[in-house]
């Protein structure tokens, strides 16, 4: 299929979008209701275009909106942007901008806008965003009021999934621009195009979204008023949700042991969609750089040493899947044909002895994200003395974790990396060389090099089709799962908890950070 | 003959199993006549305390009557309730005890604790129960009544709290007053003052008086009637002329004979040698620091001059606050001096710097007041002694062994030398003092108020022990004491302070028979039993 | 000493012992690792150095450290306390956002404490000895010794899930929109979880403080003295030995309720109560340096303030003070 | 009457140290009661107690013995109790003592010092302390150490002011001893008994301040101490109460049995205030 066809049938199935999300329910969605959704913790701020951390996302989603959505196969749907069209030479994107879309200030939301978010804001302040449109993009421009066009230096097929709420929120041109960014008072009243409008932040207790009544899109939301609570115990989230106090628990609320008990309530419900965008994957980066961790075959004896299905099964409570490789069999370009590890501590053992290690403390940096990883660390602990390799365990807050893991400060660091939709997105980072920086928790911090890697990774990113693409995906799959650079561990579900009676929770491959535009409750 | 105000019939009261002696008081009987005083005497532990306390119903929880009868207008009240006996206490008999300090609510204004009386007994209205509380100020004595009133207890002086103490006894005139040791915390002058108001009272209101003492010569100021306790066991009772005159006892006989005389005892004359400490111009003044305000001085020492030959005995004599005390500590500069001169000998004492005064310590030694406070309980009797020497660099050994000799000096045996402070009696630890100041061989010794807490009969035997070691050793003795007594019979020189100053000083036998300032004669005139221990 | 004296003094005192601490903690917080700007980017999971440098621009963490020492200092000297860049605030407003609700939390738990803990204390000591005494000893006891987020677990379970009494967490029912009488008395009903529980210790706590003062003050002579009056019983203990007693244990509480403040994290945590505690343990994870100090200095503060109140209120009720003083 | 037989007539202080034997003796004995190490997973998860008799308090989230973590526990737990309330101890007594004893301008700045602790909120000051020096054993113990000295410091100055001003203590300085030597010999021992009895009630603070500490997330992920058991299984309270109840109780209890001791050793070792019980 060509770039170009398949952005037309994109294009056609907008129209049917909407329909088809009405028809999945079958049932007719009620006005009106309040729904109560735990965030935890509390976002620093709301303002998403400066700010991507999870709780924000989850929140601001509400507010902001992006050109494009994705499903749950996670191809776009249009949601700003009413079409898209990607030129034969794979390298112009053009979209089509929704019409009659204010601002919640009442301004109108045109081609500028896009331009300002995409050319100017997003490429001083977006982490994510700056590296692609400094690489990628030739340049942005406004073709008229509705249309917007990107030009690509060369072909890029990510390009197409990079417009998720998060990674490209439109920001409104006519309160930031020419202003310090950082330091508009606009921050604290974010004002976007979404379908809810932020009434109060009480700080340290909730954040109260309603109705935007003048929403583009006729007949939405459904819901009156979102209450996002803040309740820093996750036990006390639990039982908030079983008296009643609330309605949703998004992912990773509560601990994964409540959610066996919490289904068992009436009208509850539970689904692990919605992270098809992020997929994260969860794993042990060891730090090449120490010693007998720069050795091939003692990170494979400890790769035999863990026992996963354990973890999976024991510690995530039977959530998730054991990966494979680097990049998570629910993300495209995913290949199955690679070297395998079970649970063999005989082989582990041999290993290990093979590969010279002479008993020093090795030292596994928890990840401190609550009891669960602990649990993890520990399981894993054991599993490594087992085998006769000594760990110590540190622990620290994030704060700490952040700095060791940037600095590359450990012998073992736990981590875990969303896939972000596309292997060049969210796979790459952690293998490639030219990522091996300070600064950056979430590079290449473990230190591993291999120039056939990143050439790999370098072609695959711009080759011009999927199956291109996927040959060489696989190739890289296959020498990673040799070399292991890092321990994969899992391919990790997050629950979404919610009463039975709150419909059309999740509708898009990024769930709940979505937003609430569809949702309504019976 | 009318009925007696008390009557006590064979009282026993039973001590806790775990006391060392099974009862506090034994079949004791005593009858007082309305508008009499009985004085009850006896040393420390006689079970003259518990007695008055059984009679107010307050005996401590583990000390229980277990025989005889206790009547009042009549009445057992041994066999009373606890409501009957509220009843009785305040109304039948009123109570002053001996610590002024702590015997008022400190957190009640005076008349409240007066008004209290009252109330507690259900009597007079608001208004009528104020203006008695006033009435009652007024009779003790005290000055500015209305004002005094509203005051709190710090406010006033031991004194003046001490009579507020006798007007609430008073406040429903009861047949019988209880005083237990009521002036034993006060300074001489002020007990004569607070004895004549007793006095008076009884004879204005014919209230029976229980007064409970260790001082034979307060007995001698008020008794009409005296009964003598010796360990829990009544002994002797009699009227005063006939205790004092003639006593039968050998207890009695032994108590009286160690009252000090007040007329001064013939010293022999000392040689006029130099001097082995000179103190001249010394001065000590207290500043209570603020960190804003102006801050309050008290001169302790005033411009203090004296000098001892060796074998000299100055006594330094003067009321609680006088300054003495100060003195003393200022001659050994446990407390600095702001000004003045302390020479031992060639050594001038305020000059040194702190490691070379450390070293010449041992020159000037100090006998302190308190047995029990004044020996380190967690150390060897031994030990104790041994410190000093030790300290100046003699082997521990050698210390011990003269510790030993230094014991036996003291009237105690050598094998004391390995026990601990608390299995001795107080004078028997204010030999071990003693015993400790002695081992440095001093030239001079301060002894601050060292025979003040101890009972007369023990107090004769460490003032002996003191002057046979005196004049064995030839030290010169520097006698803080607020008691003439005292200071009479050892003394060779005596002054006189009040308010940080000397205000007379002269050969001992001279100032008792011609005192030339007035506050001398004050204080002479207020010694209670005057004249009576003339012996 | 008159009043204003001590007062003045006091203060003076109080001011430079809060600019001690403010430069201690400026000093110990910068030694933790990692820095706000860190940690934004940790939290967005995507960060380069680019992003790094310009957050911490912001923090003003690019200045060199004696420079942002003084700027603190100096800020602080103006009564301002800064701005949180992390969550678009000034300091102040975030505090004072969250201090009503500490303040409730930590009264109510400090009233009740105080008054239940006397009471039994009190009760204790009037039958020492007796099985009461023993009674509300133990209980005493088991109260102090109990881990008081067990107690906070435990009690949630109980009163609010399996009873259905009052509220689990939270500081009001979100979205009631209650107003005047109906929201006080909704508040009120989310307090008495955490209000009990922080209570709990300190009840323990001033009843073994009470029952031991009362008993050494019923040795008292004066206590003597009062019974030589014919007064009753009740009345002693109440007006003699309980009116002494109660002096030093108010004396202590007083001392506590200013670490009542910043020492709720605990509990603000478990009942999701939003306070300048919990608001403390955030800043201190989010490394959120400008909020933390806030946190810190106002927390000092009131330790400070309490502790002048105390000492004020000890002189109104004990008339030695004064004279001693 | 002797100590023993003043100490021995308080029926609490007596099960106290009952109590307190019987933890002691679990923490010596962990090693041969339990020898496998008490993060081992040894059998199914959510193991209810009292059924099986190899693991008769049950098993944890994990599977791992609840009762050798309970025994284990025994030891981190009192070490850290005992260790920390050592460390104030060394921080308060000498700072204490020389501000006692020197009195004015020294005892002025050492006071200012310890005020100053005071005012900082201790529990705050304790979680910042274990933050900036990262959670391990030494961390931990430091920060209880720090924020648990001004008592001890307040009291032991108290206890030196009133008997520097006792006769013995001068008479120790009228002979001559030096100052360091009546400090050491005169003075601190008279002040060992109220700092036994404090002593003794400060490690079963230390304990549940630990047990705080590790509820928040801020316990040394390398020992298990009880502080450890009951946060990590607080959320599975409903389900499996064994989890967090069992380590809950033993600090209860090692907890009241300190302070059983600690009152009888105060009543044991002060006869005059232990009269309020007759």
């Amino acid at each position: 299929m060509t770039a170009k066809a398949r952005g037309l049938r994109f294009g056609l199935a907008l129209a049917a979008s909407v329909l088809a999300l009405g028809a999945a329910t079958a049932q007719e969605p009620k006005k009106g209701g309040t729904v109560h959704v735990v965030v935890q913790p509390e976002p620093p701020m709301l303002m998403q275009g400066l700010n991507q951390n999870g709780p924000t996302n989850m929140v601001a989603g509400n507010i902001y909106e992006s050109l494009l959505r994705y499903n749950e196969k996670l191809e776009p749907q249009p949601s700003l942007a009413k079409s898209w069209e990607i030129s034969p030479d794979a390298k112009a994107y053009t979209f089509k901008l929704q019409e009659n879309v204010k601002w919640h200030d009442g301004k109108p939301f045109t081609a500028d806008d896009v331009v300002f978010t995409l050319d100017k804001f997003l490429r001083e302040v977006h982490p994510r965003w700056r590296p692609i449109v400094n690489a990628q993009v030739e340049k942005i421009e406004k073709v008229d009021d509705l249309t917007v066009k990107i030009v690509l230096k060369q072909p890029f097929g990510p390009l197409i999934i990079t417009q998720e709420v998060a990674s490209a929120p439109m920001i409104p041109k006519h309160i930031y621009d020419g202003t310090d960014y950082r330091a508009n008072p606009a921050n604290n009243t974010p004002i976007g195009t979404g379908p809810f409008k932020l009434k109060e932040w009480k700080k340290g207790s909730y954040i109260h979204l309603v109705k935007n009544e003048d929403y583009w899109l006729k007949g939405k939301p459904n819901l009156d008023e979102i209450y996002w609570q803040i309740i820093p115990d996750a036990a006390a989230r639990a039982v908030a949700y079983e008296t009643g106090k609330v309605d949703v628990l998004t992912g990773g609320s509560v601990d994964v042991y409540d959610v066996a008990r919490l289904l068992k309530l009436p009208n509850t419900c539970m689904t692990t969609k919605g992270w098809e965008m992020f997929a994260p994957h969860a794993w042990i980066t060891p730090n090449v750089r120490n010693g007998i961790l720069g050795n091939k075959q003692f990170r494979q004896g400890l790769m035999y040493a863990i026992d996963r299905e354990f973890g999976k099964d024991v510690v995530w409570g039977g959530l998730g899947k054991l990966p494979t490789g680097p990049i998570s069999s629910k993300t495209k370009f995913y290949s199955a044909d690679v070297p395998k590890y079970t649970y063999d501590p005989a082989k582990a053992k041999e290993l290990i002895k093979a590969s010279g290690y002479k008993g020093e403390t090795i030292k596994l940096l928890n990840l401190p994200y609550g009891e669960t990883w602990s649990r993890w660390s520990e399981a894993i602990k054991q599993n490594f003395e087992d085998v006769g390799v000594k760990i110590q365990i540190e622990n620290t807050d994030v704060p700490g974790w952040t700095q060791k893991a940037s600095n590359w400060d450990f012998d073992l660091n736990f981590n875990f990396l969303y896939q972000l939709g596309d292997p060049a997105m969210g796979v790459a980072r952690s293998y490639i060389s030219s990522n091996i920086a300070k600064g950056n928790p979430f590079a290449n911090v473990g230190g591993y090099s291999n120039p056939e890697v990143d050439k790999l990774f370098a072609d695959a990113a711009i080759a011009p089709t999927d199956k291109e693409r996927q040959d060489l995906y696989t190739k890289i799959q296959k020498i990673l799962a040799d070399e292991l650079p890092v321990l994969w561990l899992l391919e990790m579900d997050f629950p979404t908890i919610y009463r039975c009676n709150v419909k059309n929770l999740v509708t898009t491959g990024i769930g709940v950070d979505d937003g609430f535009r569809d949702a309504w409750k019976e | 003959m009318t009925a007696p105000a008390l009557s006590i019939e064979g009282l026993t009261l039973a001590l806790p199993a775990i006391a060392d002696r099974a009862h506090a008081v034994e079949n004791v009987t005593l009858t007082i006549q309305p508008g009499e005083t009985l004085c009850v005497v006896g040393e420390s532990g006689s079970g003259k305390s518990m007695i008055a306390h059984a009679v107010m119903g307050l005996l401590p929880k583990a000390v229980k009557p277990v025989a005889g009868q206790i009547r009042l207008a009549g009445r057992d009240i041994l066999a009373l309730d606890e409501q009957a006996m509220q009843e009785v206490r305040g109304r039948e008999v009123g109570m002053i005890f001996q610590e002024p300090m702590t015997s008022l609510n400190p957190v009640m204004r005076i008349s409240d604790q007066i008004v209290e009386t009252f109330e507690a007994h259900g009597l007079h209205d608001r208004a009528t129960r104020r203006a008695r509380a006033i009435e009652l100020l007024t009779e003790v004595g005290l000055p500015d009544p209305p004002r005094l009133a509203k005051a709190y207890p710090h406010e006033l002086s031991g004194g003046q709290r001490q009579r507020v103490m006798i007007a609430m006894a008073l406040a429903l005139e009861p047949k019988l007053l209880i005083a237990d040791e009521p002036t034993t915390a006060l300074d001489v002058t002020t007990q004569a003052q607070i004895l004549k108001l007793i006095d008076n009272l009884r004879h204005r209101h014919g209230t029976a008086v229980l007064f409970i003492t260790h001082d034979m010569g307060v007995v001698a100021e008020i008794a009409d009637r005296i009964a003598v306790l010796e360990k829990g066991v009544l002994v002797e009772e009699g009227t005063a002329d006939q205790v004092l005159g003639s006593p039968a006892h050998p207890y009695t006989q032994k108590l009286l004979a160690a009252v000090p005389s007040l007329t001064p005892a013939v010293l022999p004359l000392l040689p006029d040698t130099a001097p082995v400490i000179s103190v001249e111009g010394l001065g000590k003044t207290y500043r209570k620091r603020s960190l804003f305000g102006v801050a309050r001085e008290v001169k302790a020492a005033d411009d203090i001059s004296f000098a001892l030959v060796r074998g000299e005995t100055l006594g330094l004599v003067g009321e609680s606050g006088s300054g003495k005390s100060t003195v003393g500590r200022c001659c050994l500069r446990l407390i600095e001096p702001d000004r003045g001169r302390i020479a031992l000998g060639d050594l001038v004492l305020s000059e040194l710097k702190p490691a070379e005064l450390r070293r010449q310590r041992k020159r000037i030694q100090m006998v302190f007041q308190d047995p029990f406070a004044s020996l380190n309980p967690r150390q060897t009797v031994g030990r104790i002694i041994s410190d000093g020497p030790v300290a100046h660099g003699t082997p521990r050994k050698e210390a011990l062994a003269r510790a030993k000799e230094l014991l036996e000096l003291v009237g105690l045996s050598a094998n004391a030398i390995d026990r601990y402070p608390h299995e001795f009696s107080g004078g028997q630890r204010q030999r071990v003092g003693i015993a400790r100041a002695l081992a440095l061989e001093p030239d001079v010794l301060v002894a601050d108020e060292a025979v003040s807490a101890l009972d007369v009969s023990v107090q004769a035997q460490i003032l002996k022990l003191i002057k046979d070691i005196q004049s064995r050793l030839g030290l010169a003795i520097l006698f803080v004491t607020h008691d003439l007594r005292v200071a009479a019979q050892i003394c060779d020189r005596i002054a006189v302070m009040q308010r940080g100053r000397i205000v007379e000083s002269g050969p001992t036998a001279a100032i008792f028979a011609d005192p030339q300032h007035a506050y001398t004669r004050q204080l002479l005139a207020a010694v209670p039993g005057g004249g009576r221990f003339g012996h | 000493m008159n009043l204003a004296q001590f007062l003045a003094g006091r203060l003076v005192k109080g001011i430079i012992v809060l600019f001690a601490i403010a430069i201690l903690n400026f000093l110990l917080i910068r030694a933790a690792p990692g820095d706000p700007a860190q940690v934004l980017a940790g939290e967005a999971g995507a960060a380069d150095a680019q992003l790094l440098e310009q957050l911490r621009a912001r923090f003003g963490l690019d200045q060199p450290f004696l420079t942002q020492l003084w700027i603190y200092l100096k800020g602080y000297l103006t009564f301002d306390l800064g701005f949180s860049y992390r969550q678009q605030q000034p300091v102040l407003n975030l505090i004072m956002e969250r201090l009503p609700a500490t303040l409730l939390l930590t009264g109510a738990a400090f009233l009740v404490s105080l008054v239940v803990g006397t009471a039994m204390g009190a009760l204790a000591a009037r039958r020492a000895g007796k099985w009461s005494d023993s009674l509300i000893t133990t209980l005493a006891l088991m109260f102090y010794a109990t881990p008081l987020f067990w107690v906070a677990l435990m009690s949630q379970i109980v009163f609010a899930l399996k009873l259905g009494l009052v509220p689990n967490v939270g500081y009001e029912t979100i979205g009631a929109n209650y107003t005047g009488l109906a929201r006080a008395l909704d508040i009120g009903q989310h307090l008495v979880l955490p209000a009990l529980t922080l209570g709990l210790f300190f009840t323990a706590l001033y009843a073994r403080m009470m029952r031991a003062s009362m008993l050494e003050v019923a040795g008292a002579d004066f206590v003597k003295t009062a019974r030589a009056k014919g007064v009753s019983q009740a009345r002693v203990w109440r007006r003699h030995v309980a009116r002494n007693a109660i002096l030093p244990v108010v004396t202590l509480a007083g001392l506590q309720a200013g670490q009542l403040v910043g020492g709720a994290v605990l509990t603000e945590t478990v009942f999701a109560w939003p306070g300048i505690g919990r608001l403390m343990f955030d800043a201190l994870v989010q490394r959120d340096y400008s909020v933390l100090l806030g946190v810190f200095f106002v927390s000092s503060a009131m330790v400070v303030c309490f502790n002048i109140a105390t000492d004020l209120v000890y002189r109104i009720v004990d008339p030695r003070i004064e004279a001693n003083a | 009457m002797n100590f023993l037989k003043r100490f021995a007539r308080n029926r609490g202080a007596v099960i106290g140290i009952l109590i307190l034997l019987a933890v002691v003796a679990f923490a010596i004995l962990a090693p041969t009661l339990y020898p496998q190490s008490p993060w081992r997973p040894v059998a199914r998860p959510f193991l209810a107690p009292f059924v099986n008799e190899r693991f008769p308090l049950g098993t944890d989230t994990l599977g791992r013995n609840l009762a050798s973590g309970l025994v284990h526990g025994a030891r981190v737990s009192l070490m850290i109790g005992v260790v920390s309330t050592l460390v104030a101890l060394v921080i308060g007594v000498p700072l204490g003592a020389a501000a006692g004893y020197a009195g004015g301008f020294v005892d002025d700045a050492l006071m200012r010092f310890t005020e100053f602790f005071q005012t900082i909120p201790s529990f705050a000051l304790a979680i910042v302390l274990v933050a900036i020096l990262q959670p391990q054993l030494g961390s931990i113990v430091l920060a209880i150490g720090v924020v648990s000295w001004p008592p001890v410091a307040r009291l032991v100055r108290g206890e030196v002011l009133s008997l520097r001003s006792r006769e013995y203590v001068q008479a120790a300085v009228t002979i001559g001893q030096s100052t360091p030597r009546i400090i050491f010999s005169q003075v601190l021992p008279n002040t060992i008994a109220p700092i036994i009895v404090m002593g003794s009630l400060m490690i079963g603070s230390a304990i549940l301040l630990e047990s705080s500490l590790s509820f928040l997330g801020l316990g040394d992920p390398n020992l298990m101490s009880w502080g450890y058991m009951v946060g990590a299984g607080r959320t599975r309270l409903l389900d499996a109460w064994w989890i967090s109840f069992f380590p809950g109780f033993a600090i209860f209890l090692t907890v009241l049995a300190l302070n059983l001791a600690g009152e009888g050793l105060n009543d044991a070792l002060n006869p005059r205030l232990a009269r309020g019980r007759e």
